[in-house]
């Protein structure tokens, strides 16, 4: 797991793998030279204070955001250079919901499920999410936490195989964290690929057996989550 | 210069070298060589002598008096403008199409030095028109589609001056300006069919008329300034886009 | 075929989203309103105003579409949901026939709304029949909604947006203006010696430019990292 | 088809379309057939049918019929075609080359008095000049202007 800078072209497997990735905003690096891999079917926790570049990391990592230098590659394919077609493999959950604040949680649903051409039970995943019973209320009637679970039941429309969880765990109480989890487990499960970036150590940990810690744009850590935290965030 | 073949030979023979010149300068070849600076110098040369020639020599034009003689700025700055915008359109195809930061550059400098032009033609425009049609302003497909293209171009400047990101800066602006350009030609098409029949009739007549002299002298002048300013307009925005540049990537640090 | 189905889907969208907060578009309808009352004022008589009807149809139209387009956009912008749908993905054709479909679809809908109030408050003669003027109106709202859509996209992700969607719109939709209200006009009043086919004629070529033209650009703005 | 062949491919063809319409409209606005008016005797025959429409009117300005006020801004005319003539009366100045004689086409409407009230005078031009040159050039205006004057 832990590559050097020289045995990258060593890693050979399906999952993620990221060699030297650097993004910058102007004239600042906010990544520099970012380098890790990630099994199929694996997870790795990402922590670090705010500002750190992990929403950067994750929105290159989700083709949102152009990769300047470097590379990353999922399932044997550049991540930019094939993003049609990886868009429709990465999920990514991040600060911005995605969400149409006049359309009630079931159209939602509805319409991003009619635009991306896909088939679900939309009542089932409502019931997934625990939003079930939120009927015709708009989603800006919603409060932070039901937004979240809303955007969660959102990505799991598409049946992702890598998944870039952007502090999905943030702004929610006791049950909703539990949703998340479960959802999160249950993804694990499938056998998709996950990224997770989140302020709850204790939680991340749970589902990724490796972790990473970032710093101004680098990778100032990586090991056994369990390190992580035995030495309460800051090995 | 009295000979209209020679002028001809002379402006085909500038044209060809700025030409040649801004080929190069696209495949970042000459970087030293301001070779701009020889085209303006002749460009500066030329209009003096050719504004001297229309305000002095030229004959005292016999209905418009000695207003007619603005003409020797307003034709050159109509020809001109519509020369530039042309290749500010083929500039932005050629961004979009290949990404290269050049051609980007090129857009802006040629809107800014197409939008001076235009900003010529129709003040003078507008002064030659108040002696000789009475009014400053008519409703003639040529007058409003320059119009509406000084201010879709002028559009095109102020959406670039809001934008920050330069990768988003260098396409929106080639979006916004074949956008302009269409506009330009739909306009002119539909106020023609607006006023259809406002256009006046020409007469043969003998091309060796010193008037056409002189003002193809001025044109030929307008165009090697107008090559000067662009192309040194370029190299500022070539310099500032290498500024903008990303700076090293800091060293790697083992983990 | 998906590309259809997707841009109908992104057109349900956005007519649903409308559906749901119907006091937007009735914002824009009313705007017009007001308009077309401040219109009046500035004419010297009232022979003027039923000369006029059809030109201050479509200036109305115009201004109302600048905050119809802007607002489409910034339903978009309030969530991410216009970077949400680059990554879902939705093809950026799909997004941008979608968007300005239901788009001409609105400015369609407040066009019809604003006919009669136009009848009462202008008194234009009417001798024209009802398939033609809707063909009209039809085809100037599709015209003012494929540019307008494009640039909208452009202003509402740059900074001092509300002054640059009318900056960069208007001298797109000169011709628009000048057609349709010609068209209009004429048609009303009679149209005796056939000039309505060639502004129609015109509006048509209009909407193929700009709807073959404005899609492949706007594919060129979402696909910037 | 890899993306970038795909943007290539829809840049043209959208190319194309924008090249046909604009073609197509350059040769539409140029074409002569396009240019409807009605002689007098047409408008005449019409009687009270062509009151209040918009419609062009094109012929010979009548020698000797012309009345500019410049105080007023008002011009009148009567335009013929060798049977019939109508009344004119317009709004501003008249463009520069407008003399009796000349071929016009005016737009605008029959009224009730029997006058044509025009908005818009264009100049027409007659038989005895030869048809602009496609791309005109202001030059040559300026010398049409110029030989005219001597």
């Amino acid at each position: 797991m832990a590559s050097t800078p020289d045995s990258h072209n060593a890693v050979v497997h399906d999952g993620l793998v990221v060699h030297d990735l650097s993004r910058r905003f102007g004239p600042r690096w906010v990544l520099a030279r970012v380098g890790f891999d990630v099994p199929p079917g694996d997870a790795l926790l990402v922590v670090g204070h705010n500002g750190c570049g992990k929403t950067t990391l994750l929105r290159c990592l989700a083709t949102a955001l152009k990769i300047h230098h470097g590379s990353a590659r999922f399932g044997g394919l550049d991540m930019w250079e094939n993003r049609a077609e990886l868009r429709h493999k990465v999920a990514l959950l991040s600060h911005d919901s995605h969400l149409y604040e006049d359309l009630s949680a079931r159209q939602n649903l509805d319409v991003w499920a009619k635009m991306g051409g896909l088939h679900k039970d939309l009542d089932a995943l409502l019931e997934r999410v625990g939003l079930e019973h939120t009927g015709k209320r708009p989603v800006r009637a919603f409060s932070a936490g039901m937004r979240r679970r809303l955007a969660l039941a959102r990505v799991l429309l598409k049946d992702p195989s890598l998944i870039l969880f952007d502090e999905p765990f943030s702004a929610l109480d006791p049950a909703g964290r539990a949703t998340v989890a479960g959802v999160l487990q249950e993804l694990r499960e499938r056998g998709a690929t996950i990224l997770l970036s989140t302020h709850h150590h204790e939680i991340g940990a749970r589902f990724a057996d490796q972790a990473m810690r970032m710093k101004e744009g680098r990778i100032v850590w990586k090991g056994p989550s369990h390190e992580l935290l035995s030495s309460g965030g800051h090995p | 210069m009295s000979n209209p073949d020679l002028m001809l030979a002379f402006g085909a023979g500038g044209v060809a070298t700025a030409l040649l010149a801004a080929i190069s300068m696209v495949r970042g070849g000459l970087k030293s060589f301001r070779w701009e600076a020889y085209v303006g110098a002749f460009g500066l040369g030329m209009v003096l002598m050719g504004q001297y020639m229309g305000l002095f020599v030229a004959p005292r034009e016999r209905m418009m008096g000695e207003v007619g003689r603005i003409l020797y700025v307003h034709v050159p700055s109509a020809w001109l403008t519509m020369l530039i915008f042309t290749f500010t359109c083929i500039f932005a195809f050629a961004f979009l199409m290949s990404g290269k930061r050049i051609f980007d550059s090129l857009v802006e400098s040629s809107i800014e030095v197409g939008v001076i032009m235009a900003i010529l033609l129709q003040v003078t425009g507008s002064l030659f028109a108040k002696p000789t049609w009475g009014v400053y302003w008519d409703w003639d497909p040529r007058l409003v589609s320059t119009a509406v293209m000084t201010l879709s171009f002028v559009g095109v400047l102020i959406l670039r001056s809001v934008l920050d990101d330069p990768d988003r800066r260098a396409t929106w602006t080639s979006v916004g300006a074949i956008l302009a350009t269409l506009s330009m030609l739909i306009t002119y098409f539909s106020v023609r069919l607006w006023r259809t029949l406002h256009q006046m009739q020409s007469s043969p007549d003998s091309v060796s008329d010193p008037m056409v002299v002189i003002l193809r002298a001025n044109a030929f002048a307008f165009l090697f300034l107008s090559i000067f300013f662009i192309a040194w307009r370029t190299r500022i925005a070539v310099a500032r886009a290498q500024a903008d540049e990303a700076p090293p990537l800091p060293p790697e640090v083992p983990v | 075929m998906t590309l259809l189905k997707q841009s109908l889907a992104v057109a349900y969208k956005d007519l649903l989203t409308e559906w749901r907060q119907p006091s937007r578009i009735a914002g824009v309808f009313f705007f017009c309103f007001a308009l077309l009352l401040l219109f009046a004022f500035a004419m010297p008589n009232t022979q003027m105003l039923s000369d006029i009807a059809g030109g201050t149809l479509w200036l109305g139209l115009l201004l109302a579409s600048t905050r119809s387009l802007d607002q489409s956009f910034h339903l978009e912008m309030e969530n991410g949901a216009l970077e949400g749908m680059v990554l879902w993905p939705v093809p950026p054709l799909a997004m941008f026939y979608g968007k300005a479909l239901a788009n001409a679809l609105l400015l369609t809908l407040v066009t019809l709304a604003l006919t009669p109030l136009v009848v009462v408050l202008y008194h234009p003669v009417w001798n024209g029949d009802i398939p033609t003027f809707l063909g009209i109106v039809a085809l100037g709202c599709l015209a003012l909604a494929a540019p307008g859509t494009l640039v909208a996209a452009l202003s509402v992700q740059a900074r001092g947006s509300s002054a640059l969607l009318p900056l960069l719109m208007f001298p797109l939709v000169v011709p628009v203006v000048v057609a349709a209200s010609k068209a209009t006009t004429l048609h009303l009043e009679g149209d005796i010696m056939s000039q309505v086919d060639d502004w129609m004629r015109l509006l048509v070529m209009f909407n193929l430019a700009h709807w073959a033209l404005d899609g492949w650009l706007f594919t060129r703005i979402a696909e910037d990292g | 088809m890899t993306p970038r062949a795909k943007q290539r491919l829809l840049a043209v063809v959208a190319l194309l379309v924008v090249f046909g319409t604009l073609g197509y409209l350059s040769t539409q606005s140029m074409s002569e057939d396009l240019v409807y008016y009605w002689s007098p005797t047409e408008l005449v025959d019409k009687g009270d049918a062509a009151i209040g429409a918009t419609v062009r009117l094109g012929g010979m300005v009548e020698q000797e019929s012309v009345d500019w006020r410049p105080q007023e801004q008002h011009l009148s005319f009567r335009i013929t075609d060798g049977e019939e003539s109508v009344q004119v009366a317009g709004k501003g100045a008249p463009p520069q080359m407008f003399r009796e004689g000349i071929g016009v086409v005016v737009e605008g409407k029959m009224e009730g008095d029997g006058v044509f009230h025009t908005t818009t005078v264009m100049i027409k031009h007659s038989n005895e000049y030869q048809p602009p040159e496609e791309g005109e050039m202001p030059t040559e205006v300026y010398k049409s202007l110029q030989t005219e004057e001597r």
